[in-house]
């Protein structure tokens, strides 16, 4: 949040999944674990307290049989650029700095050793994209092995989220440093979710680069409020103005609608509430 | 929150926020101080008499 | 054994009765330090809090006490600067109150927090834009001021007070006294204020959201509105248990009254307030998110709408009348469920203002969870409260608190029109050390 | 006292004034944030130089290429191989969490040797030497008696060297008794070997179709190559490919289908049936393709007029007469349609009838051996070792009929009938089985009637399992000789199931064995050198890896180098054309062995009365259930309306629920007629009335701590039923109640 807006114009890396090619299988989620650290204790049944910085939930449309439908939705952390570039919900109450916005990337840090797990952030974020170190992370004998230098290993008692693999994305801009670029390709920068989604469900990019596949998806149409033109395209809860950098996609209008809240015979809003 | 932290900037909200922060332990650190030499003086007026 | 410590001029109950209370206290307090030793070295995980639930039972006790503990920051304002001199007789008691409660709210955060040895990142890294960094620094100043006007108090202590030095650094404190309650009354009127910032600023907790002025939410303004009005209820509260407990009047009417009455106004105010703040997030600032008000309270029998009518109405409205009419606050059961009524009020805003935020799903495939607290989650939040009466005992026998205790207690036989309320006090109050001389 | 006092006093004040103006009490507010920063019992991965493996992944039949990332001598990351033909950089959960495998307690770490009872968990650990010699003595006894024929083996895979090394060493020994542990490939084996001539693998073009009607595969819940399958479900989004699910359960790829067309389970061979009536009696057929390449047309054209009418079939099915018309065209018109069969994610066989009924279709629309269609897909050949010579036992013992009843002449067409061993090895009499070889395979779990199974391996005097994890029947074994994981050895991999382009990757050593363990190939070898004769002579090799080399020839350079081969434009012998029927043609009805494309219902476990539910299972991706548990990571994924604490949940309609007096979340004890189990209820208005579905993948006893004792087997809940003409496991569920706990 330092540098200040007089910079060029920076990158915007966001993400953009495609529902309709999603089937839910959860590859997300463990590639986001093993590339990430992330710990893993006995019991994962309890939701409440199991770390997935990628989570998949499973939405269905309330219909009785056999109109009932499915719909997988991965949710990494929405790195939520706020009403004015940089006001997160988690990153405005943050009382340590532990968490940041970066102006040049668009993307929302986690500092571990800064954070003092006060959990502010956890409460500020609509999405459950935060996550706290409840237990010291413990590696069964041995698999500690397999741990990455890259990611930090958290110790107990500090929030965690998912970084867009932010570690990657300095390793692409070490390289292309040492090779005397100063600009990525799309390729060289990927999430792990992105790179091992079967499917192919997940775009990953710089929303401001148009040479990105992402910015051409979800290209915002200027006529609609900077609303994307693909009709397909939405964000979750964007009505409450956490102006999310990442995107889904899909046909089905019901899953359109589970994105966001809406009152009963209310038409879908096109428009995004303000605040100040 | 010392203008020597690294993540100390010049701008409104840390002088508005620091400056209200200095200003009011500027001040209970003025009244203590006060209140101690002051109580130190009349001690040794009083010549350890508690009462006048 | 003790007696050369006891104020002059009032009664206390023997020393072994004391200990026995004292202990009994410290029993519960013992446990309490245990669990909380236990979060500290074991970890958050001996709570049942959760990822969703990451704030839970701690921080409404931080939020309560902070509350309930405003009734000393308003009382000093109302006696300092607005010069109400019928408070100096209830001011120290309120003080002493306030300073338990703020103590009690570090302590609370002190285990609250995952990585308590890092607590002070929240100085020295300041985010001066998040509500809890104003929180952080207002508390620990405002604790500096509670601690600097009970310091006075404590050098009121007969031993204490034949030091010369700490004799007139009690008076010079009197002296400016104002100063400091200025100064405690600016933090506290932030502090308060950030506590309800909190969670107004949370724009991606509809029920919890605001609009507001500048940085501030409309729930700050409420928040140290409604600790002004509740503040001094409980320090009246707490006033009237200790009385009880130990079987004397220890105010004079007229310091509770006149509370009493401001309260009632602060009260009925704050209500009106928090109705109008109500009613434009039900119609406009919930709408235009897509909740209604019912989505916010339909999920569940313990987050009902229950809990909004209790808050505005019955620990709003009912208090607020009773404490604003002469006869109300006079009447001894009146005032009673009054300023009961009005504590809990505040509570219940408080539990609202962190646990239901934190219940109520936002993603509309999300689900609302419940949260049951652990029992070292309960003994850290019991453990103040041990804490306090412990505090609150040692001082009443040992330092002058209630300045008019002597002169409605006389030790002389009783007037007639007193001794009946005399009759109630135990019997064992008697200390044949004491001789009524001292009066 | 009172300067006592004074003094104390202003040392204390005095005191704690000083120190709390010196350095002090900062500097150590400071060192034990930097504690906290760095606590040592939280590790701190080591850094170093950074490299990349290419290898395959065989937890599965899917066969992805993977790229390992190594920091100095460590696996840290294992990610999809770009540019592979199966998966393209992409990878399932399972493939990603590898290298908890590698590294995980549930390693088998060195030979054990049983000292409890079977089954108690008390090991001694063994030399491999001691370990080897101990099983080739009882192999000699076992041929001196002349009993080789009572050896047995069960494998996971029958194809590639390894595979073929087993085999070989079974045949050189004197016994026929290699069993490969059943999927639905099975049934399509057999279906295109009685309608086609050809003993080949089912290859789906599911790239290149434009219709996919899926008789309640799980295409995108685990089903053939799952990485691929997700792939293609992702082409047929981009390309609006129609795709129609049937089956009675919302699962995924119900759910990202077109159209999901619930069906009353176990009538999808009569749905089938009733499609190829709308398409006969409508003309829809390809004309072209009957008259060119198909024989017995008009006599199953005439049995299908007869019996399938659209009403018919919709009261057999639960399905609208006009949907089934409204489908057949759908499906006929389409220009590359392809019908494909197998529940779930294809670990289980369907009857023969079925899956014939099903691939009948498919040649009514002439898709066979074309674009978008089912091919039988031959083997690349590049196993030509030598003759084995076999010894006058071994001759003898290759006399004697399979165990299991596969190619006897009930069922002379099947291959390997698995689930029919149980009920052969006979209590009392002399075992017909002394010894039993188990590899890649977990039959002690994933076998039907896991009781059973357990029963007559208890009777099996000798168990040896290869497991690199302490699996079920790792548990259940007298010695376990542990394999080298697939992040460790070498072995050539071939085309991933279901894949019409033919593939062979490269598995080599990510990282060095972690472990006293030993490749499984080199194990063999050497319990043959230690049988000696001609059993020794039949493997000419030093190593399991020279014997790789070698047989590989030039390969073996090009895989090193690239890590897999591919034929793209490849033409026969990998893309079979022609039909080696009687008549060269596709035969609908086999005049041979009378096999004609019919429905007949499977008539399953328990009566109405009794249980007046059906138990069916289901598949998930983040589920394994084969011969690997899910991983820790995998766990984690599951959702908790699946997996709570150690409680399962099983699926119910909230009508059916409603019926049995029963609620979200309720404590239930689960009755089959083969067993019982305590589970939960979840409400799912995906599930057709009248059933209960249960996960597959949970209940295990072996592993580790992070899943054993979680949830049920379904197993234990089933027990096989026998398709009367092809011996084939046919059960697609069992008859249930559920009862208040």
């Amino acid at each position: 949040m330092k540098e200040g807006r007089t910079h060029k114009r920076f990158q915007k890396f966001g993400m953009v999944i495609d529902l309709d090619k999603c089937t839910g299988c959860g590859s997300c989620m463990v590639a986001c674990m093993a590339e990430n650290n992330v710990p893993f204790r006995k019991d994962e049944s309890n939701k409440l307290l199991s770390i997935t910085w990628m989570r998949v939930y499973k939405l269905t449309n309330g219909m009785p049989f056999p109109e009932t439908d499915v719909c997988y939705l991965p949710r990494p952390c929405m790195q939520c650029a706020g009403q004015h570039e940089g006001h997160s919900p988690c990153v405005s109450v943050c009382p340590a700095i532990a968490t940041d916005y970066s102006m040049e990337s668009g993307i929302v840090s986690q500092i571990y050793t800064r954070c003092f797990g006060c959990r502010y952030c956890m409460a500020s974020c609509p999405y459950h994209a935060r996550y706290f170190n409840w237990w010291d992370p413990i590696w069964p004998d041995g698999m500690e092995k397999y741990l990455s230098p890259n990611v930090s290993p958290r110790m107990r008692g500090v929030v965690e989220k998912c970084s867009f693999c932010f570690h990657r994305y300095q390793r692409a801009k070490d390289r292309a440093y040492m090779e005397g670029r100063r600009e990525l390709q799309e390729d060289e920068y990927q999430t792990a979710c992105t790179q091992a989604c079967p499917a192919g469900a997940i775009t990953f990019g710089d929303l401001n680069n148009p040479k990105h596949a992402v910015s051409e998806m979800v290209e915002p149409d200027p006529k609609h409020s900077g609303r994307p033109k693909n009709p397909n395209a939405f964000r979750l809860l964007e009505r409450l103005g956490t102006n999310p950098k990442v995107y889904y996609l899909s046909s089905r209008e019901w899953v359109r609608r589970a994105g966001d809240n809406y009152l009963k015979n209310e038409k879908k809003v096109k428009k995004p509430v303000h605040h100040g | 929150m010392f203008p020597f932290n690294f993540e100390w900037i010049w701008d409104m909200g840390h002088v508005v926020f620091m400056g209200g922060l200095w200003y009011a332990l500027t001040i209970l650190g003025i009244g203590m101080t006060y209140c101690i030499i002051k109580a130190a003086m009349d001690a040794s007026k009083d010549n350890g008499d508690p009462h006048h | 054994m003790d007696s050369a410590l006891i104020p002059r001029g009032v009664k206390r109950c023997p020393l072994w009765q004391f200990l026995l209370f004292i202990g009994a206290a410290g029993i519960v307090l013992l446990w309490g330090v245990y669990a909380m030793f236990l979060c500290w070295f074991k970890g958050l995980n001996q709570t049942n809090m959760n990822d969703y639930y990451g704030f839970a039972l701690w921080i409404w006790a931080d939020l309560a006490v902070i509350a309930v503990g405003g009734g000393a920051f308003f009382t000093g304002l109302l006696r300092y600067i607005f010069g109400k001199d019928a408070l100096k007789n209830i001011i120290n008691y309120a003080v002493l109150i306030g300073f338990i409660c703020y103590s009690s709210a570090l302590l609370i955060l002190a285990i609250d927090i995952g990585q308590p040895l890092r607590g002070w990142f929240i100085f020295w890294h300041a985010n001066v834009h998040s509500m809890l960094t104003e929180v952080a620094f207002c508390l620990s100043c405002y604790f500096g001021v509670l601690t600097i006007e009970y310091i006075p108090l404590i050098l009121e202590n007969r031993q204490i007070d034949k030091v010369p030095f700490f004799h007139h650094l009690g008076h010079n404190m009197h002296e400016v006294m104002a100063v400091f309650a200025a100064t405690g009354a600016f933090l506290s009127f932030f502090h308060q204020g950030s506590l309800g910032g909190v969670a107004g600023v949370l724009f991606g907790r509809p029920f919890a959201f605001r609009e507001g002025i500048f940085i501030w939410p409309w729930t700050f303004f409420l928040f140290t509105w409604s600790a002004a009005a509740c503040g001094p209820c409980f320090t009246i509260l707490v006033t009237k248990i200790t009385e009880k407990v130990v079987g004397k009047k220890l105010v004079k009417d007229n310091a509770i009254e006149l509370l009493a009455k401001i309260s009632g106004w602060m009260l009925l105010t704050y209500t009106i307030a928090k109705f109008i703040d109500t009613w434009y997030w039900v119609t406009v600032l919930a709408p235009s998110q897509g909740f209604t008000l019912m989505d916010f309270y339909s999920n569940n029998p313990l987050y009902g709408i229950w809990i909004l009518i209790t808050e505005i109405a019955i620990c709003g409205l009912v208090p607020a009348a009773i404490l604003i009419t002469p006869k109300g606050r006079k009447n001894p059961v009146a005032l009673w469920i009054a300023i009961s009524l009005a504590v809990v009020g505040v509570c219940l805003n408080r539990w609202v203002m962190v646990l239901q935020i934190m219940a109520v799903p936002v993603m509309t495939f999300d689900n609302w969870v419940m949260y049951l607290p652990s029992w070292q989650e309960v003994a850290t939040t019991i453990l103040p409260g041990a804490y306090g009466v412990i505090l609150i005992a040692i001082s009443y026998r040992y330092l002058p608190v209630f300045p008019n205790e002597a002169e409605l207690n006389p030790m002389e036989p009783l007037p007639a029109e007193e001794a009946e309320e005399k009759s109630v006090e135990p019997s064992v109050d008697l200390e044949p050390e004491l001789t009524p001389a001292e009066a | 006292m009172k300067i006592g006092r004074r003094g104390f006093l202003s040392f204390v004040i005095g005191g704690a004034a000083g120190t709390a103006l010196s350095p002090l009490p900062w500097k150590l507010m400071d060192d034990s944030s930097i504690w906290t920063q760095m606590w040592p019992w939280t590790p701190v991965p080591e850094d170093g130089e950074a490299s990349y493996v290419n290898s395959v992944c065989t937890l599965c039949p899917g066969h992805c290429g993977i790229t390992v990332r190594k920091i100095d001598n460590r696996a840290v990351k294992i990610e999809g191989m770009k540019g592979h033909p199966v998966n393209n950089g992409g990878i399932c959960l399972l493939g990603l969490s590898g290298l908890q495998l590698l590294y995980g307690p549930m390693r088998v770490k060195t030979p054990l040797k049983r000292t409890g009872k079977r089954g108690q968990g008390q090991w001694e650990k063994i030399s491999w030497n001691d370990a080897v010699s101990e099983v080739v003595e009882k192999l000699r006894d076992i041929r001196s008696e002349g009993h080789p024929q009572t050896v047995g083996f069960i494998s996971g895979f029958d194809r590639g060297t390894v595979s073929r090394l087993f085999e070989r060493f079974l045949t050189a020994y004197g016994s026929p008794n290699f069993m490969r542990m059943p999927s639905v490939r099975d049934s399509y084996e057999l279906a295109q070997y009685l309608m086609q001539g050809v003993q080949a693998l089912p290859g789906f073009d599911f790239e290149n179709s434009d219709f996919v009607l899926s008789f309640g595969s799980g295409l995108i819940d685990g089903w053939g190559s799952p990485v691929r399958m997700s792939r293609v479900h992702s082409a047929w989004q981009s390309a609006g490919v129609k795709v129609i699910q049937i089956e009675p359960r919302l699962s995924n790829t119900a759910a990202k289908s077109d159209k999901w067309i619930p069906i009353n389970p176990g009538t999808e061979g009569a749905l089938a049936m009733g499609l190829a009536h709308v398409i006969v009696k409508e003309s829809l057929y390809d004309a072209d393709f009957i008259e060119n390449n198909v024989e017995g047309f008009f006599d199953w054209k005439n049995l299908v007029i007869d019996k399938y009418s659209p009403d018919t079939v919709a009261s057999i099915t639960g399905i609208d007469s006009r949907t089934i018309v409204v489908l057949a065209r759908g499906f006929a018109n389409a220009s590359k349609p392809l019908a494909v069969c197998g529940r779930g994610n294809g670990t289980t066989p369907v009857n023969i009838d079925e899956c014939m009924a099903v691939h009948a279709l498919n040649a009514l629309v002439g898709n066979i051996h074309k674009k978008g269609g089912v091919w039988a897909v031959s083997e690349p050949d590049y196993i030509n070792w030598p003759e084995i010579e076999m010894d006058a036992k071994a001759a003898a013992g290759m006399q004697h009929e399979r165990l299991d009843g596969a190619g006897s002449k009930t069922y002379p067409f099947t291959r390997y009938l698995l689930p029919r061993l149980p009920e052969t090895i006979d209590p009392g009499e002399k075992n017909p089985l002394q010894a039993l070889f188990v590899s890649g395979a977990n039959p002690l779990y994933t076998h039907p009637d896991t009781q059973a199974v357990r029963n007559a391996f208890d009777k099996i005097p000798l168990v040896v399992s290869f497991s690199s994890y302490m699996d079920e029947t790792a548990q259940n074994a007298d010695l376990i000789l542990p394999n080298h994981i697939y992040l460790e050895r070498y072995e050539e991999v071939p085309t991933p199931a279901g894949m019409i382009e033919p593939v062979i990757g490269l598995s080599r050593p990510v990282v060095e064995p972690q472990f006293n363990t030993r490749h499984v190939g080199d194990v063999i070898l050497q319990m043959a050198k230690g049988l000696g004769g001609s059993v020794a002579k039949t493997f000419p090799w030093d190593s399991y890896d020279s014997c790789l080399k070698e047989t590989l020839g030039d390969l073996w350079n090009y895989l090193i180098d690239k890590g897999f081969w591919s034929n793209t434009g490849a033409m026969p012998p990998f893309f079979g054309t022609s039909y080696e029927t009687a008549s060269g043609k596709f035969e609908l009805i086999n005049k041979d062995n009378g096999s004609i494309p019919q429905f007949k219902p499977v008539s399953i476990e328990g009566d109405e009365k009794d249980y007046p539910l059906l138990l069916i299972p289901y598949d998930s991706m983040r589920l394994a259930c084969g011969f690997i548990g899910d991983p820790p990571f995998v766990m984690k994924t599951v959702e908790d309306s699946i997996l709570k604490g150690k409680d399962v949940f099983v699926e119910l309609n909230p009508k059916t629920a409603r019926n049995q007096g029963l609620r979200e979340g309720q404590r239930v004890v689960l009755t089959t007629p083969k067993g019982k189990a305590e589970v939960k209820v979840h409400l799912f208005e995906g599930i057709m009335p009248g059933l209960v579905a249960l996960p597959r993948g949970l209940g295990h006893t072996g592993w580790d701590e992070y899943l054993a004792g979680k949830g049920i087997n379904f197993n234990t809940l089933i027990g096989p039923v026998e398709d009367p003409d092809s011996g084939l496991d046919a059960a697609w569920g069992i008859r249930a109640k559920l009862e208040k706990a």
